[in-house]
C-alpha cells in the first residue's frame, strides 16, 4: 500500500510536488497575498539536505499561513542564481530565498537593484544591506549534541551489539563549511564523553550516490566503527542503509531521519532551515521583516538534536540536557573547524 | 598492508558490478554499430523502477523484471530513433539521459515524497555460496555478496562466449563491422541491431537495479551518478568484449575503493579521489594501447532509403 | 531472367535510365559498358541493394521486387560485389559462411573452416581460411569474394568484375568455374573491361551506354574492335602508340631495400632497382611478393628498414611523405578508397588532397577554392571524369571514375617521377587508352614511371624495362621490347630456368 | 532548399515533440497552454529574456565549437567539462592574482591564459596518449574532465585558490578584467556585448579554420580517412594532438568568458555539464560552426525557458527535464519527418499504379 508512503512524506512535512505546482494559493481571506519565491542552488530540491528543508519551511508556510503564494526554481549552474533572484525580485515577489552560500555575490547584487524586495539566504551572513535577512545556523552544536549521544553510547556500550573498539565514523559529503560544522561539533562532542574513542573522517565528494555512500560506510564499519554519522544528503541515505544491514547504528542529520530505519538510528543532528523560512515568512507576512544576520543555534531552537532511539538509557538523555544548558550558557564553546 | 584485507577485493567487485554490467551491454550495442550512450539514463530507469515494483508488489524479484522491462522499452526508443530514423545516435542517448533523469525524479517526489524511497521495500538478497566461502582468502571476498555479483559473473562469461562462439555472435559482430557486407549476405542488419540495443538496455537496467535493490534498497535522485559514462569508457577500456569490460570495471571497482581506503590520512579527499581517474589513464597508456571501435560503430545504416 | 525498362535515378544522376535485358538458362551474358554506365546499378537492383525507380524485374517467370539481398539470395541469387563486401575483422571462413553458418546455436568454427577449405580446393583458389580478411592482399580478398559468391548454391549468378584483380591463371580457373556452372544450367552474368575475356567466356554480350541498354550481340559474331566501338560509341584506339624511349639519368635509385608491411612482416627482402628519366618501368610480379610495399615504401607511407632510396641526387629514405610529394614524386596507390581518395570529400577536395599547401591552391595556409575548382574543372573535363561535377562527393562516383580523379590528381602534378600502382584497375577500354597515354607522355617528357601492375598484358605493352619481383626480390630485368607473355610469367614464379610454369 | 529544410525539419520535429510533451503535462495535470507560454516566453519574451537565453547559450557555443572541431578531425572529446573548468579557473586565478596589470592587457591575458590552460589539458595526456599509444580519447578525456574538476574543487576547498576567511570560494577577479554588461537595463541577466563579440568571433575563427585554411583542411581529412591523410603527406599524430588541443582551447576559452563575464569567480559547485550538452548542440549541427550559434541558441532557450517554466507555471524542475529530453530525442530524429513523407507519397504511387 501507498499508506507507508504518504506516512513518510508526512513525516518530513513535505507534500511532495503537487503542493508547489497546484495550490498557489492558501486562502487570501484577509485579501492581501504575500508571494514567496525560492532559489535553489545546484543541489536542487532532491538534495536530502537544506534546499529541500527551505522547500519544507515554505511549504508549511503555504499550508498553515493564509495568504502566501508560493514559486520555485532549480537552478542548473553557477550562472543561473542572478536571473532567477532577478526574476522573483522583478516580479513582485514579496520575499525570494536563496538557500546556500553558493549566491552569497548573487543575493547581495540583486537585492542592490530591487530594494522593496525581501531577501533571505540561508547559511551565509551577508550584512550591511537592509533588505537581506542572513539565517545561519551552529550546526556544530547539534553535532556536538550527537556526538556526546555516541560517545556516552560507545564508551558504556549502552546498545546491543556494540563493539568494545569505540570507533565512530563520519561520512561527509564535501569539504564544505555546511557540513564541516557538523563533523566539528560531533568529533568535539564525542572526545569529550569518549576521550580514547576514535573518529573515522571520510568525504564521498557526492550528495547523491547511494551506493558510494554504502561503500564509505561499510569501510567504516570494518574498520570497527559502529556508529555512522553521515552528512551527505542522499548519498548519507546509502550509508543509514548500511549501517542497518550490518546491524550497526547511525545519527541522522538535518532532520530526523528515524524514518529511514528505526531502530538503526539513535537521534539526528537537526538544523531547523525549515523554521528559519517559515518564520521569515512570517514576519514578512506581519510586516517586521528584518533585514541583517539571524543566527540559529541551540538557545532558540534553531538547531538540535532529535529524540533518542527507544532503548538509549534515560541518563544519556540526562547528560545531553545538562551538555545543552552548558553550551547555551557559553561555558562550551564548540569550534568549528574540523581535526583532520 | 590494505591490498592483503579482503575487504578491498569484497568492495572492488561490489563496486565493479554497476560498471561491468552496462559496459557488457555496450559491448553488444556498439558490436552491433550501435553507440549506446543513453546507458546512465537506463541505469536510472532500471533502478527506479525496480524499486518501486519491489515497494509495490513486496517481491525484489518482481521488482527486477520490471527493472528490465522498463530498461529495455527504453532502450527500444534509442533503438528506434538509431536504427528505423537512422538519427544521431550520441543525441539520442543524450535525450534520453535527461529524460530518464528527469522522469525518474519526478516520480520519485509524486510518488514517494523528496526522501527516496521507503526504507522496508524489500531488496535482492545476499547470499554466501556453500563451498565458496569456505576457501580462506576468496571465502571472505564472497562472504555475503548480493545475489546480483554472482549473476553478474555467470553473465560476463555467457555474453563473451555468446559474442564470440556463436552464430547470432558473428551475425552481431559482422553487422557492427560492415553493415553493407552483412546485408549482401542476407543478414538482416536492422534487426540485429534492435537486438543489441536492447539487450544494452537490459544489461544497463540490471545494472541500476543492482543500485537500487541490490547492494541498497532505495533511490535517490540521480543516484547513478555518471556510471553509465563509466560504464562506457570501461567498455572502451575492455576493447568492445565482455571479458574485458568486466575487468575494466574491476580496475574502476578496485581505484575506487582504493581512493575510499586511502582517506584519513589528512590528504585532500578531492585529491585522493583522482586516483581511480588518473589509475585508468595509466593502465590505458601503458597496458592497454590501442583500441579499436567496431568499424561501422555509430553509423547509421540505410542503404535503401533516401 | 528479363529485365524491361529498368530505371534508378540518383539525385542528378540517372544511373539506368531503361534497361532491356534477357537471360537465358546456362548462358554467360557479358555486361560491357564504359566506367558510369550503369552496370554495378542494374547489377544491385538485382540483387536487392538498390530500389529501382521504375521497370520490372522477372525472375524464373515471375515478376519480383527484392527489398533486400536477403530476399535475393533466398531466390537464389548470387554476387561477387566490384567493392568488395568483405569484413576485414573477421576471418575468411567467417566471411565466407556468414549469413549460412554451420551449427545450431553455437557457431562451428570447425566446420566453416573445413568448408570453405573444401571449397577452395574444388575452385583451385587457394586461401588460408583461418587468415584474418584484412591481412590479405587485395588480390587475395578477391578470391574471397569469389568463394562467398560460390558457398550457397545459387540459381543466378552475377559477377562484377570478378577478375580485376585475378593473375591469369586465376582468372583461368574462375572460367572453369564459370564453365562448370554453365554446364549446370545455371546463367551468369559477367562483367569485365577487359574485352579478350568477354569474348572468351561469353555467350552474348549487352553493351550499355549512358545508362541504357544499346545492343545486344552474340559473342562469336563480335570482335574486340566492334565491342570498343559500341560502348564508347567512336573509334577507340586498343594498341597504344609508343615511340621509342630515351632513357635519361637514373631518377630513383633503390639499394637493398628492406620493408615490412604494417603487420610487421618483412615484404622486401633486399631490392636494388633504377629508375631512369625517360623510361617506363613495369614491375611485375604475381601479387603478394612486395611490389605494392615496395611502391609504398617509395611514396613513403611505409617505413624503409633498412637499405636507401636515392631520388633525384638526394638520399630521401627518412623523408617525410609530404617531402617526398613536395620533391616531385606522385603516387598512384593500389588501394584507390582506402589510401587515395577521401570519400565524402568532395572532388575538387580531392583534387587538392596531395598539394594542398601549394600555390595557387593556398596562399599562406588559406585555401583559395576557386582557383582549386577552376583546376578541377579542368582536370575532369580532360580525364573524362563522369559526371562532371566537381561539388559531386567521390562517393557518388563509379569506380571507374574514382580512379579516373586520383590518376588525373596524380599525372597533372607535374611530377619529376610516378609511381602507379594499378593504374587502370576496373578502368573502361577508353579510359584505359586514355591512361597509357598520360603515362607515356610523362615518360615522353623525361619523366619516370614506375608501373606496378598484375596484369601483364599493361606492363608488357607499356614498358621500357620488366622487373620482376617474387617473394620480395628482383628475380631479373629485360628490356620491355623483346619480353614475351611467357618468359615473364616463368620469372615471376621466381624461376630463371625452363621448367613448367606453375603458379601457388 | 536545403537550407530551407534544414532549417524546417529540425522545427517539425521539435514540434512533434512538443505535441507528446503537452500530452503528457495536460495527462499530470498542468495547462500545456501555460506550460509552453512560459518556456516560449521564459525564453524570449522580454528583453531581460533574451539577454538571458543569449547569456546562457553562450557557454554552450564556445564549447560546441570546440566539440565540433574533433568531431571533424574523428575525434569525440566527451571530457570539455573538465577543459573548460580548467580554463575557468586559470583565468580566474589569473584574473585575482596579477591585478597590477593594465585592465584591457589582463583581461586579454585572462582570457588567453584560459584558452592555453583548457588547450593543454585536452592536448597533452588525451592528445599525446592517442597519437603515441592509441588510447581511446573517449576514456582519457572523461578522465582527465573528472581530474580537472577534482582540481579546481582542491584549490577552492582549502587548497591555495581559496579566498581566506571565506566560504569554498576563490578571491574575486580584479575589477578591469570584468566584461562590462550590456546595459544597467540588461544586467541582470548577465548579458555582456564583450562576451557575445567573442563568441561571434570565436564561430568565425572556427568556420574560417576547418573550411578555409590548409590547417582546417589537413584536420578534416585526418578525420575522415587517416590512411588518405597520410598519403596526402598529412601527419596524423601531429594532427591527432593538434585537434585535441584546439577542442580543449575552446572549452578553456568558454570558461574564461564565463568567469570574466558572468561569475567572477570560481564558486563550489561545477556542475554545469557544458560539456556533455555542448556534445548535443555540436552534433544537431552537424559540426558545422554556424550551425553551433542556432543550436546553442536553441538549447540556451530550453534552459532560461525551463526556469521560467518552474517559476511562472509551477512545474517542478524535473519535468521540465523529461520536456527537454523529449524535445532533444525528437529534433535528432528531424528525418522522421520525409520518411514519412516518402513512404506516404510511395504507398499512394503504389495504390494508383494498382489501381490502373
Ligand atoms: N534479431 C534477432 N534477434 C534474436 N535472434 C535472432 C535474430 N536474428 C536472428 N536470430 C537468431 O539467429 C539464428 C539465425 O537466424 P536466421 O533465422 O536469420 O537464420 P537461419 O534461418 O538459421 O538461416 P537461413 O534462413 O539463412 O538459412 C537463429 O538462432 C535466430 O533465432
Ligand atoms: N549512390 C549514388 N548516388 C549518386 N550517384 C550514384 C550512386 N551510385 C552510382 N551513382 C552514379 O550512377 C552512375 C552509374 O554508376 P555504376 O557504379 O553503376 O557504374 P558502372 O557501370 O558500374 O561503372 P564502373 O565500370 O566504373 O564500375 C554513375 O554516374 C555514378 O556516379
Ligand atoms: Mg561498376
Ligand atoms: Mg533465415
Amino acid at each position: 500500500g501507498t499508506g507507508a508512503a504518504s506516512n513518510n512524506a508526512a513525516t518530513n512535512g513535505s507534500n511532495a510536488t503537487n503542493s508547489a505546482g497546484t495550490s498557489n494559493s492558501a486562502g487570501t481571506t484577509n485579501g492581501k497575498t504575500i508571494k514567496i519565491g525560492l532559489v535553489t542552488d545546484i543541489g536542487g530540491l532532491n538534495d536530502n539536505g537544506f534546499n529541500h528543508l527551505a522547500y519544507v519551511g515554505m511549504t508549511n508556510a503555504q499550508h498553515q499561513l493564509n495568504g502566501v503564494s508560493t514559486s520555485v526554481v532549480q537552478s542548473q549552474s553557477e550562472s543561473d542564481y542572478v536571473p532567477n533572484l532577478s526574476h522573483f525580485a522583478q516580479n513582485g515577489y514579496n520575499l525570494v530565498i536563496a538557500v546556500g552560500y553558493l549566491m552569497e555575490d548573487a543575493v547581495k547584487q540583486v537585492a542592490k537593484e530591487y530594494p522593496k524586495t525581501d531577501f533571505l539566504i540561508i547559511d551565509d551572513n551577508i550584512t550591511g544591506i537592509p533588505n537581506v535577512a542572513s539565517a545561519i545556523f551552529q550546526s556544530e552544536q547539534a553535532g556536538y549534541l550527537a556526538g556526546v549521544v555516541a560517545g556516552l553510547v560507545q564508551k558504556n556500550h549502552q546498545l546491543k551489539g556494540l563493539n568494545t573498539k569505540n570507533v565512530v565514523g563520519v561520512i561527509g559529503g564535501q569539504d564544505i563549511p555546511p557540513v564541516d560544522t557538523y563533523i566539528a561539533g560531533f568529533q568535539q562532542g564525542f572526545k569529550k564523553e569518549d576521550p580514547s574513542g576514535k573518529v573515522l573522517l571520510q568525504y564521498t565528494n557526492s550528495f547523491s550516490d547511494e551506493a558510494l555512500g554504502s561503500q564509505y560506510a561499510q569501510n567504516e564499519i570494518s574498520q570497527g566503527a559502529d556508529i555512522i554519522f553521515p552528512v551527505a544528503g542522499g548519498c548519507g541515505i546509502g550509508a543509514i542503509n548500511a549501517a542497518k544491514s550490518a546491524k550497526v547504528y547511525a545519527i541522522g542529520v538535518d532532520t530526523n531521519q528515524a524514518y529511514l530505519a528505526p531502530g538503526t538510528v539513535i537521534t539526528s543532528a537537526t538544523k531547523g532551515v525549515d523554521t528559519a523560512v517559515f518564520d521569515t515568512i512570517k514576519a514578512v507576512q506581519n510586516g517586521t521583516f528584518k533585514g541583517g544576520v539571524s543566527t540559529f543555534n541551540l538557545a532558540n531552537n534553531g538547531v538540535g538534536i532529535a529524540p533518542l532511539m527507544q532503548g538509549v538509557p534515560q541518563s544519556v538523555q540526562t547528560t545531553v540536557n545538562q551538555i545543552k544548558q552548558q553550551i547555551i550558557s557559553g561555558q562550551i564553546k564548540v569550534s568549528t573547524t574540523v581535526q583532520k | 598492508m590494505i591490498f592483503s584485507d579482503p575487504e578491498i577485493w569484497a568492495a572492488t567487485l561490489s563496486m565493479a558490478v554497476p560498471l561491468a554490467l552496462p559496459a557488457i551491454g555496450g559491448t553488444f550495442s556498439e558490436r552491433t554499430g550501435v553507440v549506446n550512450i543513453a546507458m546512465e539514463g537506463i541505469m536510472l530507469i532500471g533502478a527506479f523502477f525496480a524499486v518501486t515494483f519491489s515497494y509495490w508488489t513486496g517481491s525484489a524479484w518482481l521488482g527486477l523484471l520490471a527493472a528490465l522491462i522498463c530498461g529495455g522499452l527504453t532502450a527500444s526508443a534509442l533503438a528506434w530513433g538509431a536504427i528505423r530514423v537512422s538519427a544521431d545516435q550520441t543525441v539520442l542517448g543524450m535525450g534520453i539521459n535527461i529524460f530518464a533523469a528527469g522522469l525518474t525524479t519526478f516520480l520519485l517526489n509524486t510518488l514517494f515524497g523528496f526522501n527516496g524511497t521507503p526504507i522496508n521495500t524489500p531488496k535482492l538478497p545476499n547470499v554466501s555460496i556453500p563451498g565458496l566461502d569456505k576457501i580462506p582468502y576468496i571465502g571472505v571476498i564472497f562472504q555475503n555478496q548480493s545475489i546480483l555479483v554472482y549473476i553478474m559473473i555467470v553473465l560476463v562469461i555467457v555474453s563473451h562466449w555468446f559474442l564470440f562462439h556463436t552464430r547470432l555472435g558473428l551475425r552481431m559482430r559482422s553487422v557492427g563491422e560492415h553493415p553493407l557486407a552483412a546485408d549482401t549476405l542476407g543478414i538482416n542488419v536492422w534487426r540485429i541491431r534492435y537486438f543489441g540495443v536492447i539487450l544494452s538496455g537490459l544489461f544497463s537496467a540490471l545494472g541500476g537495479a543492482y543500485l537500487s535493490i541490490g547492494v541498497l534498497n532505495g533511490f535517490t535522485a540521480n543516484m547513478t551518478n555518471g556510471r553509465g559514462y563509466i560504464a562506457l569508457a570501461a567498455m572502451i577500456f575492455g576493447k568492445w568484449t565482455p571479458l574485458g569490460s568486466f575487468g575494466a570495471a574491476l580496475i574502476f571497482g578496485f581505484s575506487t575503493a582504493l581512493g575510499i581506503v586511502l582517506q584519513g590520512q589528512g590528504i585532500s579527499s578531492n585529491l585522493l579521489q583522482m586516483i581511480p581517474y588518473a589509475l585508468t589513464i595509466l593502465a590505458l597508456a601503458g597496458l592497454v594501447g590501442r583500441a579499436v571501435a567496431p568499424a561501422a560503430d555509430g553509423i547509421p545504416y540505410d542503404p535503401r532509403r533516401s | 531472367m528479363e529485365i524491361v525498362d529498368l530505371k534508378k535515378w540518383f539525385p542528378g544522376v540517372k544511373a539506368n535510365d531503361g534497361v532491356n535485358l534477357t537471360l537465358c538458362a546456362g548462358e554467360v551474358h557479358a555486361i560491357l559498358g564504359e566506367n558510369g554506365a550503369g552496370k554495378s546499378t542494374l547489377m544491385k537492383m538485382i540483387y536487392g541493394l538498390l530500389e529501382p525507380t521504375a521497370g520490372e524485374i522477372r525472375f524464373m517467370g515471375k515478376t519480383v521486387h527484392f527489398r533486400s539481398p536477403r530476399e535475393a539470395i533466398h531466390a537464389g541469387i548470387g554476387m561477387v560485389h566490384q567493392h568488395f563486401m568483405l569484413i576485414p575483422a573477421l576471418t575468411v571462413a567467417e566471411n565466407v559462411v556468414l549469413g549460412d553458418e554451420p551449427g545450431r546455436i553455437r557457431f562451428d568454427r570447425k566446420e566453416a573452416q573445413r568448408r570453405v577449405y573444401e571449397l577452395s580446393e574444388k575452385y583451385r583458389l587457394a586461401i588460408d581460411p583461418s587468415a584474418k580478411v584484412g591481412t590479405l592482399s587485395v588480390g587475395l580478398q578477391q578470391r574471397v569474394e569469389i568463394l562467398k559468391a560460390f558457398y550457397r548454391k545459387a540459381k543466378l549468378i552475377i559477377l562484377d568484375e570478378p577478375t580485376a584483380l585475378l593473375t591469369p591463371q586465376e582468372t583461368r580457373e574462375l572460367f572453369s568455374i564459370v564453365h562448370s556452372l554453365k554446364a549446370d544450367g545455371v546463367p551468369v552474368l559477367f562483367i569485365s573491361h577487359k574485352l579478350d575475356e568477354v569474348l572468351e567466356i561469353s555467350d552474348r554480350v549487352t553493351v550499355m551506354r549512358a545508362g541504357k541498354t544499346v545492343e545486344t550481340v552474340e559473342t562469336s559474331s563480335a570482335t574486340p574492335q566492334s565491342l570498343a566501338n559500341l560502348m564508347v560509341g567512336r573509334e577507340v584506339v586498343l594498341r597504344v602508340e609508343k615511340s621509342p624511349a630515351h632513357p635519361g639519368e637514373p631518377i630513383l635509385q633503390i639499394r637493398n631495400l628492406h620493408v615490412r608491411d604494417a603487420g610487421r612482416m618483412e615484404r622486401v627482402k633486399g631490392v636494388d632497382l633504377e629508375l631512369r628519366r625517360g623510361e617506363i618501368l613495369g614491375l611485375a610480379g604475381i601479387d603478394g611478393n612486395g611490389q605494392f610495399e615496395l611502391a609504398d615504401a617509395i611514396a613513403g607511407l611505409l617505413k624503409v628498414e633498412q637499405g636507401q632510396l636515392i631520388f633525384d641526387g638526394e638520399d630521401i629514405t627518412r623523408w617525410s611523405p609530404a617531402e617526398r610529394t613536395r620533391r616531385g614524386i606522385a603516387y598512384v596507390p593500389q588501394d584507390r578508397q582506402l589510401d587515395g581518395l577521401v570519400l565524402s570529400f568532395d572532388l575538387v577536395e580531392n583534387t587538392i588532397l596531395r598539394d594542398f599547401r601549394k600555390r595557387p591552391f593556398a596562399k599562406t595556409g588559406v585555401i583559395d577554392r576557386t582557383a582549386a575548382s577552376r583546376y578541377t574543372e579542368r582536370l575532369i573535363r580532360e580525364f573524362d571524369v563522369r559526371p562532371p561535377d566537381s561539388s559531386r562527393k567521390a562517393s557518388e562516383l563509379s569506380g571507374g571514375n574514382q580512379q579516373k580523379v586520383i590518376l588525373a590528381r596524380e599525372v597533372s602534378r607535374d611530377p619529376l617521377m610516378l609511381i602507379a600502382a594499378q593504374p587502370t584497375r576496373g578502368l573502361d577500354v577508353g579510359a584505359i587508352e586514355g591512361i597509357h597515354r598520360q603515362l607515356v607522355r610523362l615518360r615522353d617528357e623525361g619523366k619516370g614511371v614506375l608501373l606496378v601492375s598484375l596484369e601483364l598484358e599493361e606492363i608488357l605493352s607499356l614498358s621500357d624495362r620488366i622487373a620482376v619481383i617474387h617473394d620480395g626480390r628482383i628475380v631479373d630485368i629485360v628490356p620491355g621490347a623483346q619480353a614475351t607473355r611467357e618468359q615473364i610469367g616463368l620469372l615471376m614464379t621466381g624461376s630463371r630456368g625452363h621448367s613448367e610454369v606453375s603458379l601457388p | 532548399m536545403r537550407s530551407l529544410r534544414s532549417i524546417i525539419l529540425p522545427m517539425g520535429a521539435s514540434i512533434l515533440a512538443i505535441l507528446i510533451g503537452g500530452i503528457l503535462v495536460a495527462a499530470l495535470g498542468y495547462n500545456p497552454v501555460t506550460v509552453y507560454g512560459s518556456l516560449i516566453s521564459g525564453a524570449f519574451g522580454t528583453g531581460i529574456n533574451i539577454g538571458n537565453t543569449i547569456t546562457a547559450s553562450l557557454p554552450l557555443i564556445i564549447v560546441g565549437l570546440g566539440i565540433a572541431i574533433s568531431f571533424q578531425s574523428g575525434l569525440f572529446n566527451i571530457g570539455a567539462d573538465g577543459q573548460y573548468w580548467i580554463g575557468a579557473t586559470a583565468a580566474v586565478w589569473f584574473g585575482y592574482h596579477f591585478n597590477h596589470l593594465p585592465g584591457w592587457f589582463h583581461m586579454i591575458l585572462c582570457i588567453v591564459v584560459g584558452m592555453i590552460a583548457g588547450a593543454l589539458w585536452a592536448g597533452v595526456i588525451p592528445g599525446f596518449a592517442k597519437a603515441f599509444v592509441g588510447s581511446h580519447e573517449v576514456i582519457t578525456t572523461m578522465m582527465m574532465s573528472y581530474i580537472g574538476i577534482l582540481l579546481a574543487r582542491y584549490l577552492i576547498e582549502g587548497g591555495p585558490m581559496q579566498q581566506k576567511g571565506f566560504n569554498p570560494q576563490s578571491p574575486e577577479v580584479a575589477q578591469n578584467t570584468q566584461f562590462p554588461y550590456f546595459t544597467q537595463g540588461l544586467m541582470q541577466s548577465q548579458l555582456s556585448l564583450i562576451a557575445v563579440a567573442i563568441a561571434l568571433v570565436a564561430v568565425i575563427v572556427v568556420w574560417f579554420l576547418l573550411y578555409k585554411t590548409t590547417l582546417g583542411f589537413q584536420l578534416r581529412t585526418v578525420g575522415l580517412n587517416q590512411r588518405a591523410a597520410r598519403y596526402a603527406g598529412i601527419n596524423v599524430k601531429l594532427f591527432t594532438v593538434l585537434a585535441l588541443c584546439l577542442s580543449g582551447m575552446f572549452a578553456g576559452l568558454a570558461g574564461a568568458v564565463q568567469m570574466l563575464g558572468v561569475d567572477h569567480r570560481l564558486l563550489d559547485g561545477f556542475s554545469s555539464n557544458y560539456g556533455y550538452t555542448a556534445i548535443v548542440v555540436s552534433l544537431l549541427a552537424r559540426n558545422n560552426p554556424i550551425g553551433v550559434i542556432i543550436a546553442g541558441l536553441f538549447f540556451g532557450a530550453l534552459t532560461t525557458g525551463g526556469q521560467n517554466m518552474q517559476m511562472v507555471s509551477n512545474v517542478p524542475a524535473a519535468l521540465t527535464d523529461v520536456l527537454t529530453g523529449l524535445i532533444i530525442f525528437f529534433v535528432a530524429c528531424e528525418r522522421i519527418i520525409p520518411q514519412v513523407i516518402g513512404w506516404y507519397r510511395r504507398r499512394r504511387t503504389l495504390k494508383s499504379t494498382s489501381a490502373a
